[in-house]
């Protein structure tokens, strides 16, 4: 492979190559109406929800702190990369932005979400201070806390629509744009996690203390962490404010950081695979109830309305929770995730 | 000045409030670690409970009119919205999280806010109850009374008054009786207090209880003063009151006591200034208290032993 | 290895349960309802859904709709954008439905709007109020006004009928529609010569108003304009009775719900909101529309019950008007609406927004009192 | 009075107790010795409930208690006295001994306990209102054996009391457990000072990562030379 | 010979209470020192005075006569003092080889660093950065193996090669304490202050770990504190033992003079009153 600068390996063209295959197996089933756009809708919330569990797993699981304020990331990339965007459709109105194969459109949407991105980044930057003061319960509450000043901040920036949200965004964001950006942004923090830095960031999570006595500038690291899970929140913000074409302050409120949390939580701290898992296994459930509790209802002869969706939901939650504490992956990988060279040596061997 | 005096007045009434769900907060976490997300929703629960029980006793004293001692048809509303709410928080400590006591301590955060959500969703969707806002009886004839350009209605005294009286109790039991301390010694050192014979699931027990049922009194309070129940009402009280627990330092009774009457003022105070962005001073103020004190104003520090 | 089994077994699970929902019967014309029936915004949800109900029953009742019979698929939204847009999705791809009728949120209807417009389904809301749900294209129509007109009504109304020449406002600054009101209302009443005192904002959920209320009493205003939902209003007008303010009340729609003088009591007397309709109305939709709600569910409906029901009767009338369920003819039945519904004479203007007269709403006595309609 | 046969704990998959047997007879004192993580607490620890075993039996008093709750043992007459004293910081002196009476009904025989321990302990008696955590590390492991007295167990599981304290208050603790051995208490010592723990021993059990090579009356023990070189390193 | 590392009158408070007083300690380089004392004496103290845990209220630390307080203690360790801990902090849920790579890291991604003196081949390390990471560059490859490759060696060297992929804490406890070691000498230290090795330990064991520390001081050729419970390999392998009692040094010098002053047996083996003799 002589002097290339990037080396991919065998395993991991397989796993892009799979992850490709099933896109194509989608966009097929799509196409020949097997899946309908209902299914290709949730699997595209389920694809961002995969880059918010996994960035916030990054967090939380990896570096072991107790960020519950994930979404605030997410607002920042959204508004940032919206703004952007409808700023540039409003002053190019002529761009045809709807239009499936539009380079132009998804040059300047991908620098956009580059660019929200990177502001989240910078906030996460911010955040992470508090981590250096404070541990658990105490830092949970911080990120809470900034987070909702986040949201509070959009509700009352008139420029971005306040109340009203920010609307008119361009539709960038369709199955082929969020699997790829979903891709990468997993296998980069893959390629994070299983790395010297990564592997710095485990030793924070498994005894801070030794962590600093063995060299690991933590600070730096605990920084690092919270820099990199807001990047990719802010990145997933921006790819669902180009899929709803709407950004609002509610969206991003505490609730929603907790399901967050709860995903990555019920994949398993520390396991990319868990959080891919736990958050189409999650968002399908939500939407699974939808059509399942009403089928329950006619077998039974009763009328099980919608509003007893979210019930049954947070009833298997706890039931979850109370009869598997491991929850599906624990700290383990699949296969195709690990590094060859890791795979004997890794922490998850 | 006048509207400063006001200000105070509504700033106090509000944390008189937030200070009894504050404690329940602070005491469940002082004795088993764990935030208890569903706790504004046992808030919730005592609303409606003492909505239920004061419809149920107009029934039983001839409609329209239950009765005309005031005090009494109080005091009865006030033991079911306590029941009720210590009844919850019972009840969810025994299915959800004490068997979930050995594990790590994010497993039952997640099952509390599971918990949270199956409350909420569960209320809102059962018919007898639903979704919809009701308006809370007034249980006492309201007054208007003028202190000078201020002007307080007799609720400001009976939830200020109320509060202090179940602060002062619980102060008491807390220092003086026997369970009490015990409360105090479990929340120390497990260990050493199962040694001295406690069972300390018991005294777990009763604190969810005793905080229960004060979440069950701010609900009827809450009621009462503001006089508009829905299944949803528990979540942002519940938040606020979490936020004044930390602030005083969670886990410290008197901290709770503290950091609600700062957040009730500072929020009142805040929103008067520039109501825009007064929802997010108490987090502000969260942030800069917690930056400054990481163990909160009255908390104390835990060293971790090398 | 069986974690693993058992996540596969979930996903699997909820794919085919999802995908078993295709099957469908064809003697059915499918509408689409949506709503918030769980999460913060229920009760505006529960509300709406029955009104859909309703309308969909007694024209069930009535031999139904094109000689089918009407199904209604409600959906929950939660309130929540991106539920929106998947349910948006779910009706159309999945249920096949041929228009739909939702949502409550300004937000929710506005992620739904661009799906129902790419995939030409008409769609009318309810009770969206921001301007822009209906810009999204030429298949998105709604049954309310919009923010502007209430605002301004009220406005005029303050300044004119009550002679107030100071005024204060007071909002939920998390939600769009309050707080379009009261600018709306604050634009037009310095506009027509008055003053704002105080332009105080609340936030979502809150309960206590003292701070606010505090500060726009002192301000000394002739009227204080509440353009919030009614739970709040009542709220809000007991602290502000409380606090020793004695003047009027004004506020929109969101006022109207039997609940608002349950609430509110005494509080709410002396106050005046503009209304799409007056449920003591005499005319025959309106004391037909309330009999039939109080029947059905037991409870006096309110103005989202109201503007669900005529959004329902909007969209059905149009469908038969078209004879078909091709969307390019529902559009086109849906822009040349003309009926009498509980909440007036209905028409659209070239931005399908509906052109109806505004009434102006009094309470008096507990009892909601007519006061006087404003046109257009 | 105490006999275990056989006992094993396991934290995870690390083994801590291999199996050991020993027993207490009444109105004995007994002590385990053995270095810093041969067990010896993990012993103390899974006796009095704190921690579970995996296999083996405990009788005490001839009934089958493993894996009792903790709080059940107290009321069986099993009093544990762990290490690192675990006084309640922020409760006073009395009431940590009120605490260690929670299974004592009878006020009376409470207010016996109490003087008595004052009369054993002066400087507890002067600190009554101070809180725990406010005492010394000798007046803590004063007060640890003080709560001992007033819960009124007649079984006694000591571990290390003579931990972090200057030799004269070694002197003073152990002064005090041969006394509580007076009125008829049997006590388990553990003790990584072995020289005075054996003095004050009946019998000893040398504990070495989780099994007993060896054991014996206390001085056979102490003048045991594979004790000392096993032990005391020199 | 230098001193490799100097304390010189420290003293530390815990709020009021004297934990450490007018400490001193010179370390000769390739030294073998033991410090003893009974337990509560303020041995572990010193360990985090030296390692940055703790800043001394009052005196100097030097390392090759350069102050390293204030510093962090990440910086210390670059410095070249590595340590172990009396309650082991392994990096339970990582493997073995993990724990040892995760030391490797400080060189990598450093531009400039302090580096030891006498182990040139650690700044002979390729740097890498998150780039490198999020990329996997061939660079960040190279420097990978490298990391890897040491680690490997070290584990040979340690003799746990054989656990290298097993799950640091389903490791018996004497591994544990050996992996402590080796994670620590991973590092690259020029001292290496070992907390209790020993504790916990059987005799055979022992016997193996006092092989172990003489085997990495003269391998490594480092300077070696030790605190220890244990007399045997106290006064088994250090050349010099430091006896503090209540924060106080009470006595000092050669294993054997140490072992027969009255002072430290009273002190650290208690007082022999004669029941049984």
């Amino acid at each position: 492979m002589g002097k290339k600068i990037f080396f991919i390996s065998r395993r991991m063209l397989l796993f892009v190559a799979g992850a490709l295959g099933m896109l194509l197996l989608v966009l097929f089933f799509n196409a020949t109406g097997i899946f309908t756009d209902y299914i290709v809708q949730i699997i595209n919330i389920s694809l961002i929800n995969v880059i918010l569990a996994v960035s916030l797993n990054l967090i939380n699981g990896f570096t072991g702190q107790f960020s519950i304020g994930h979404m605030g990331f997410a607002a920042v990339g959204a508004y940032t990369s919206a703004t952007v965007t409808t700023l540039i459709a409003k002053v190019t109105p002529r761009l045809p932005y709807t239009e499936f194969i539009n380079i132009n459109g998804y040059i300047v949407f991908i620098l956009a979400l580059l660019l929200g991105g990177i502001v989240a980044a910078g906030i996460g930057f911010l955040i992470g201070f508090p981590s250096l003061r404070l541990k658990g319960d105490y830092l949970a509450i911080i990120t809470l806390g900034f987070g909702e000043i986040i949201r509070t901040i959009f509700n009352n920036i008139d420029y971005v629509g306040g109340p009203r949200g920010l609307l008119g965004i361009p539709k960038f964001s369709n199955l082929i744009m969020i699997f790829v950006i979903t891709l990468l942004s997993v296998i980069a923090i893959r390629n994070l996690v299983f790395s010297t830095h990564g592997r710095a960031l485990l030793s924070i999570r498994e005894n801070e203390l030794a962590s600093e006595l063995v060299g690991v500038n933590t600070v730096r690291y605990k920084i690092t962490a919270f820099t990199i899970g807001a990047f990719f929140a802010g990145i997933a913000g921006g790819l669902q404010a180009h899929l709803l074409q709407i950004a609002h302050p509610t969206q991003y409120g505490f609730l929603y950081s907790i399901l967050v949390l709860i995903m990555v939580y019920a994949g398993g701290m520390g396991s990319i695979t868990g959080s891919i898992i736990a958050a189409f296994a999650l968002t399908f459930l939500s939407e699974g109830l939808r059509t399942a509790l009403p089928g329950l209802g006619d077998l039974m002869h009763v009328k099980i309305g919608d509003e007893w969706r979210m019930v049954v939901y947070s009833l298997l939650l706890i039931i979850i929770m109370l009869f598997r504490t491991e929850v599906l992956m624990g700290m383990r990988e699949m296969k195709l995730l690990v590094p060859e060279e890791e795979e004997h040596h890794g922490q998850h061997a | 000045m006048s509207t400063f005096f006001q200000q105070l007045l509504n700033g106090i009434q509000l944390g008189s409030i937030y200070a009894l769900i504050a404690l329940g907060y602070t005491m469940v976490y002082g004795i088993v670690r764990l935030i208890n997300f569903a706790h504004g929703d046992f808030f919730m629960i005592g609303a409606y409970a003492a909505y239920g029980l004061y419809y149920a006793l107009g029934r039983l004293f001839g409609a329209g009119n239950p009765g005309a001692n005031y005090l009494v048809l109080f005091l009865l509303v006030l033991g079911g919205a306590m029941l009720a709410g210590g009844f919850a928080a019972v009840t969810a400590n025994r299915v959800a999280y004490k068997p979930l006591r050995d594990k790590p301590r994010l497993s039952s955060l997640i099952t509390a806010i599971g918990v949270s959500m199956f409350i909420e969703y569960f209320f809102s969707a059962l018919p007898a109850i639903g979704p919809s806002f009701r308006g809370f009886p007034e249980v006492f004839p309201k007054t208007i009374i003028k202190i000078g350009t201020a002007s307080v209605s007799n609720y400001v005294i009976i939830d200020v008054a109320v509060a202090a009286t179940l602060m002062v109790v619980l102060t008491l039991l807390v220092k003086f009786s026997k369970v009490g301390k015990a409360m105090r010694a479990v929340s120390q050192d497990k260990e050493a207090a199962k040694l001295m014979g406690i069972n300390i699931e018991t005294i777990i027990g009763v604190t969810f209880l005793i905080g229960g049922a004060f979440a069950g009194v701010a609900g009827l309070l809450s009621g009462l003063t503001y006089p508009r129940i829905f299944p949803y009402m528990g979540i942002l009280p519940g938040l606020k009151a979490f936020i004044a627990a930390v602030l005083g330092g969670i886990g410290n009774i008197p901290g709770a006591m503290l950091g609600s009457y700062i957040m009730g003022i500072a929020e009142t105070y805040a929103n008067a200034a520039n109501s825009l962005i007064g929802e997010g001073i108490a987090f502000a103020i969260l942030i800069v208290v917690l930056l400054i004190r990481p163990q909160g104003i009255l908390g104390e520090k835990t060293a971790d032993k090398i | 290895m069986k974690k693993k089994f058992i996540a596969v077994l979930l996903t699997v699970l909820s794919v085919s349960l999802i995908l078993a929902g295709c099957s469908q019967k064809t003697t059915e014309i499918k509408i689409g309802g949506v709503g918030p029936v769980s999460g913060e915004a229920a009760t505006f949800g529960q509300s709406t859904k029955e009104g859909y109900e309703l309308a969909v029953e007694e024209w069930n009742k009535a031999g139904g709709l094109l000689g089918n019979q009407i199904k209604l698929i409600f959906q929950d939204d939660k309130g929540d954008p991106t539920e929106a847009a998947t349910v948006w999705t779910k009706l159309i791809s999945q249920d096949k439905v041929v228009a739909i009728v939702g949502t409550v949120m300004s937000k929710c209807s506005l992620a739904g709007a661009p799906i129902s417009q790419a995939n030409k389904v008409p769609m009318i809301s309810p009770t969206s109020t921001n301007p822009k749900v209906t810009e999204v294209g030429e298949f998105i129509f709604r049954a309310c006004f919009i923010d502007p007109f209430q605002g301004t009504v009220g406005a005029k109304f303050a300044y004119e009928n009550l002679n107030a020449r100071t005024a204060a406002c007071i909002f939920d600054v998390g939600n769009d529609y309050t707080k379009g009101l009261s600018e709306f209302f604050r634009d037009k009443f310095i506009e027509l010569g008055g003053e704002i005192v105080a332009f105080e904002a609340h936030a979502t959920g809150a309960t206590d108003f003292k701070a606010q209320l505090t500060k726009i009493i002192a301000a000394k205003p002739d009227v204080i304009y509440i353009s919030d939902y009614y739970n709040d209003v009542a709220l809000i007008a007991k602290q502000a009775r409380e606090l020793g303010y004695t003047g009027p009340l004004v506020g929109g729609d969101g006022w109207d719900s039997p609940d608002l003088v349950k609430i509110g009591g005494k509080a709410v007397e002396n106050g005046y909101f503009t209304n799409h309709f007056s449920k003591d109305d005499p005319s025959p939709q309106v004391q037909e529309f309330v009999r039939k709600y109080e029947a059905k569910f037991g409870k006096t409906p309110d103005a989202l019950a109201a503007l669900a029901y005529d959004a329902m009767v909007i969209m059905l009338d149009a469908i038969k008007r078209a004879g078909s369920t091709d969307p390019e003819k529902i559009r086109a039945a849906l822009a040349a609406t003309n009926i009498q519904v509980v909440s007036g004479m209905i028409s659209f203007d070239k931005n399908r927004n509906p052109i109806k007269s505004a009434v102006i709403i009094a309470i008096k006595d507990g009892q909601q009192v007519y006061q006087t309609t404003v046109n257009p | 009075m105490l006999v275990v046969e056989n006992l094993q704990v396991s934290y995870g998959q690390i083994k801590a107790l291999k199996g050991i047997s020993f027993e207490v007879p009444q109105n004995k004192i007994v002590t385990l010795i053995g270095s810093n993580g041969a067990g010896k607490s993990t012993t103390l620890r899974s006796i009095s409930g704190l921690i579970k075993s995996q296999a083996g039996s405990i009788k005490f008093n001839g009934k089958e208690i493993r894996n009792l709750p903790a709080h059940e043992l107290v009321k069986l007459g099993m009093n544990h006295v762990p290490e690192g004293r675990k006084i309640f910081a922020t409760l006073t002196v009395y009431e940590n001994l009120e605490m260690a009476a929670w299974t004592v009904k009878n006020k009376k025989l409470f207010k016996e306990r109490v003087d008595e321990v004052f009369e054993l302990f002066p400087r507890l008696k002067e600190r009554r209102n101070q809180l725990g955590g406010t005492l010394s590390g000798g007046e803590q492991q004063m007060l640890a054996v003080g709560r001992a007295i007033v819960t009124g167990g007649n079984f006694i599981l000591f571990d290390e009391p003579s931990m972090g304290l200057s030799p004269l208050l070694v002197d003073e603790i152990f002064a005090t457990i041969i006394k509580i051995r007076e009125r008829g208490a049997t006590i388990l010592l553990v003790e990584q000072n072995a020289k005075q723990a054996l003095e004050i021993s009946d019998y000893a059990y040398v504990l070495e990562v989780g099994t007993i090579p060896f054991h014996g009356p206390a001085c056979d023990i102490a003048a045991n030379p594979k004790v000392k070189e096993a032990y005391l390193g020199i | 010979m230098d001193s490799m590392l100097s304390l010189e009158k420290v003293t530390h408070y815990f709020g009021g209470l004297k934990a450490v007083s007018n400490f001193n300690l010179e370390l000769p380089d390739g030294a073998l020192y033991g410090l003893i004392g009974p337990n509560g004496a303020g041995k572990t103290t010193i360990f985090n005075l030296i390692t940055g845990i703790y800043t001394p209220t009052e005196g100097s630390i030097k390392l090759m006569n350069e102050s390293i307080i204030r510093k962090k203690p990440y910086q210390i360790v670059h410095m070249g003092i590595a340590r172990t801990f009396q309650n082991l902090r392994i990096f339970g849920s990582l493997s073995v080889l993990d724990n040892i790579r995760i030391s490797r890291h400080y060189t990598v991604g450093k531009s400039k660093h302090t580096g030891n003196r006498k182990h040139k081949e650690s700044s002979d390390l390729v740097q890498t950065n998150l780039f490198d990471s999020f990329f996997r560059t061939r660079n960040y490859l190279k420097a990978e193996r490298q990391i890897t490759d040491e680690a490997i060696d070290l584990l040979k060297l340690i003799k746990l090669d054989d656990v290298m992929h097993e799950q640091a804490k389903s490791l018996p406890y004497g591994k544990l304490r050996k992996l402590e070691i080796a994670r620590a000498l991973a590092t690259h230290p020029s001292v290496l202050l070992l907390d209790e090795p020993a504790a916990g330990m059987n005799p055979a064991e022992i016997g193996e770990l006092m092989d172990l520390i003489h085997f990495i001081r003269d391998n490594f050729k480092i300077t070696i504190l030790l605190i220890e419970h244990h007399m045997k390999v106290v006064m088994g392998i250090c050349e010099y033992i430091k006896v503090i009692d209540f924060g106080e040094t009470i006595a000092e010098g050669k294993p054997v003079e140490v072992a027969n002053n009255p002072r430290v047996i009273e002190a650290y083996l208690g007082k022999e009153e004669g029941k049984c003799s």
